[in-house]
């Protein structure tokens, strides 16, 4: 049983592995937000469990009380969150332009179209 | 007896969560994120009588805000109609699969 | 799931759950960040973000085995990374070796806050924190360029039209509402305040007092709220968070200690890194709100734009 | 058991959260187990008010400190107060989209009465 006290890193592997698939299979940029999301917060249940003490209490002295939680992963994780939702809504802005820009968010429709105009491009070039 | 009260809390938490992946409509998916947020509140009360640290309950207070603007918010912004003007012609709620 | 509304609600969901998890590892200001930003805010930006990008998705997945064999084999290399690392919860785990000791055991009596989390993120490691503030920043101003639409009077008229008609819907929700926001701003507040004894701080605090913003935007109109609170003036106040946060460090400096060192703002040592952390935390509780709030503001503004198109075109 | 007013008080706040459990779980067994939407947002809405609030004014009443106190009586004004709201706001948001209620036939209806 030396593997058991292990099993905190492998919920963080597979919750990180399934926003991996989300972003990597799905084609709808909304949808590869949301699984970023889903890796992101893996990210942080990582820092979170391994700043975990046995026996101790959050980071918030008290009388009485000797062990702590380890307080730096907790800042780290701290402003990473505020800093995710920043940047999570820049992406979900630059979904919202590229759908105006494009009249779709899926990933394909946006090549396909990308690849039309290059070929009328290098065709107009040709012709010229 | 606290631990009771936590141990059915989590079970009602799960019978939420089955209920926000299967609801058919999306007003019980709202409903069943509501509910988790309520019982999420109670939980953080809980807990923190059971670990003996009361600070939680500021964690509970922001949750039981929080859950109700998110409810707010995603009605607003979920096409539905009890927020847009009477005027407008009401459309069809798509059905979902 | 084909229907993004049922999964961006599934993922606020998920936010609460990895929040009770948080509170569980005894992390408790990181449970009250995300339960202020994860379960509201974002669930609400990605909701509006949708009802501008369309609801469905159209399921073309990209070679579905491919991407589960690649990401089997990255998860089994992890699991095989995990096998030499420390257990979980134990207490002689690299981790717990180095500085944090010193957090633990000194912070009061060099820094004199009883919350550790808040004196190494305000004291010890205020650089980075900087550092996160000015990435927050950027991030309101890029969606800022990205998404803002310019306003018209007119449209302002009739937008307010809309509003008056559906007073009468909403009237309950409404009055609910008023009754609320003092509070959640006063609350808001008192988060900010008492981050040296409990969980909270200055980025908690920016999170709630935006919310309350938004909440009144929400069920007033955008163009209400902003009346309320000029959008220039959010632009402001974001701006004088960084320059409160960047401009204490540099007072420091000329105080002849390092940047961002409080122990020479004033004549006690204890008494400076009280006023500093008191500072920073306005700062960045300033940044925070505005910015989100900014962000949420371009985003309804950028709907309402195409809400007001569809309406003329079925006109 | 010698009477002492501490102990009424732990048998006290034990009943609440009984009481409180009790209703959370048939709240949850009525959001899985009713047929439609508004007979569900009535099983939640019914037991999610009262049940937080007996489960709160249970551990009130084991709270020692006052400032515990005061923030166990605001969670639970705040449950009180926007619960139900929130309900309100749900079913008629749900209504106004035009969501069927799920009722039996007209013939089904008759032959009951």
């Amino acid at each position: 049983m030396m593997f058991m006290g292990l099993y905190n890193y492998w919920i963080v592997v597979v919750l990180m592995m399934i926003g991996l698939y989300i972003v990597i299979a799905h084609g709808n940029l909304i949808k590869k937000i949301v699984g970023l999301t889903i890796f992101q917060t893996s990210v942080f249940i990582f820092y979170i469990s391994i700043a975990k003490v046995d026996g101790g209490t959050a980071p918030i002295l008290e009388d009485g009380v000797s062990q702590y939680s380890n307080p730096l992963p907790h800042v780290l994780i701290l402003t990473a969150i505020v800093v995710g939702i920043a940047t999570t809504a820049l992406g979900l802005a630059l979904a919202v332009r590229l759908k105006e820009a494009y009249g779709s968010i899926e990933e394909k429709h946006i090549q396909d179209l990308d690849n039309h105009t290059l070929e009328n491009q290098s065709k107009d070039e040709q012709g010229c | 007896m606290l631990i009771g009260a936590t141990i059915a809390i989590l079970v009602v938490m799960i019978l939420a969560i089955t209920r926000g992946i299967i609801g058919p409509t999306l007003y019980d998916r709202i409903l069943a994120v509501n509910m988790f947020g309520t019982k999420t509140v109670l939980l953080l009360s809980l807990l923190g009588f059971v670990m003996g640290r009361p600070h939680f309950l500021d964690i509970a207070i922001v949750y039981a805000l929080i859950n109700f603007i998110s409810m707010i918010g995603v009605l607003r912004y979920s096409n539905s109609f009890a927020f847009e003007p009477p005027t407008q012609e009401k459309e069809k709620l798509p059905e979902e699969p | 799931m084909k229907d993004l509304v049922a999964v961006v609600m599934l993922a606020g969901i998920y936010s609460l759950l990895s929040a009770s998890f948080f509170v569980v590892m005894d992390a408790a200001d990181v449970a009250f960040t995300e339960a202020s930003v994860g379960a509201g805010i974002s669930t609400l930006l990605m909701l509006v973000a949708i009802t501008m990008t369309g609801r469905s998705e159209h399921l073309v997945r990209h070679k579905p085995m491919l991407a589960l064999v690649v990401v089997t084999i990255i998860g089994g290399l992890l699991i095989y990374g995990t096998l030499d690392m420390p257990h979980f919860g134990a207490v002689d785990s690299p981790i717990h070796g180095y500085v944090a000791p010193r957090y633990i055991n000194d912070s009061m009596q060099e820094v004199g806050v009883i919350n550790i989390v808040t004196s190494v993120l305000a004291s010890y490691r205020a650089f980075d924190t900087f550092g996160e503030v000015v990435v927050i920043f950027t991030a309101g101003i890029g969606v800022l360029v990205l998404l803002s639409v310019e306003r018209r009077p007119e449209d302002d008229a009739e937008i307010d039209s809309l509003n008056k008609a559906m007073h009468e819907q909403q009237l309950i929700l409404r009055i609910a509402t008023k009754m609320l926001i003092p509070f959640i701003l006063l609350f808001a507040l008192y988060v900010q305040f008492h981050g040296d004894f409990g969980p909270g701080g200055g980025f908690q605090a920016g999170v709630i007092f935006a919310s309350a913003i938004i909440l009144y935007a929400m069920l007033f109109g955008l163009s209400t709220a902003r009346r309320v609170i000029n959008q220039s003036f959010i632009q402001l106040v974001a701006a004088i968070g960084v320059l409160l946060f960047g401009s204490t460090g540099l007072v420091s400096l000329l105080n002849g200690g390092n940047f961002l060192d409080y122990n020479v703002l004033f004549v006690d040592p204890i008494a400076g890194q009280h006023l500093g952390i008191f500072l920073i935390e306005w700062g960045v509780g300033c940044t925070v709100a505005s910015v989100i709030v900014l962000i949420f503001f371009n985003f309804a503004g950028r709907r309402e734009n195409y809400k007001r198109k569809k309406h003329r075109e079925t006109k | 058991m010698p009477f002492d007013i501490n102990n009424v008080i732990d048998i006290m706040s034990a009943i609440c959260l009984l009481i409180g459990s009790f209703l959370c779980v048939s709240g949850g067994v009525g959001i899985l187990r009713f047929p439609d939407f508004y007979t569900r947002i009535h099983a939640v809405g019914v037991t999610d008010t009262l049940g937080s609030g007996t489960i709160l004014i249970g551990l009130m009443l084991q709270c020692h400190e006052s400032l515990v106190f005061v923030k166990l009586v605001m969670i639970l004004l705040m449950t009180i107060f926007i619960s139900p709201i929130a309900c309100h706001a749900l079913a008629k948001a749900a209504t106004l989209s035009g969501l069927p209620p799920l009722l039996c036939n007209n013939k089904e209806l008759e032959k009951k009465l």
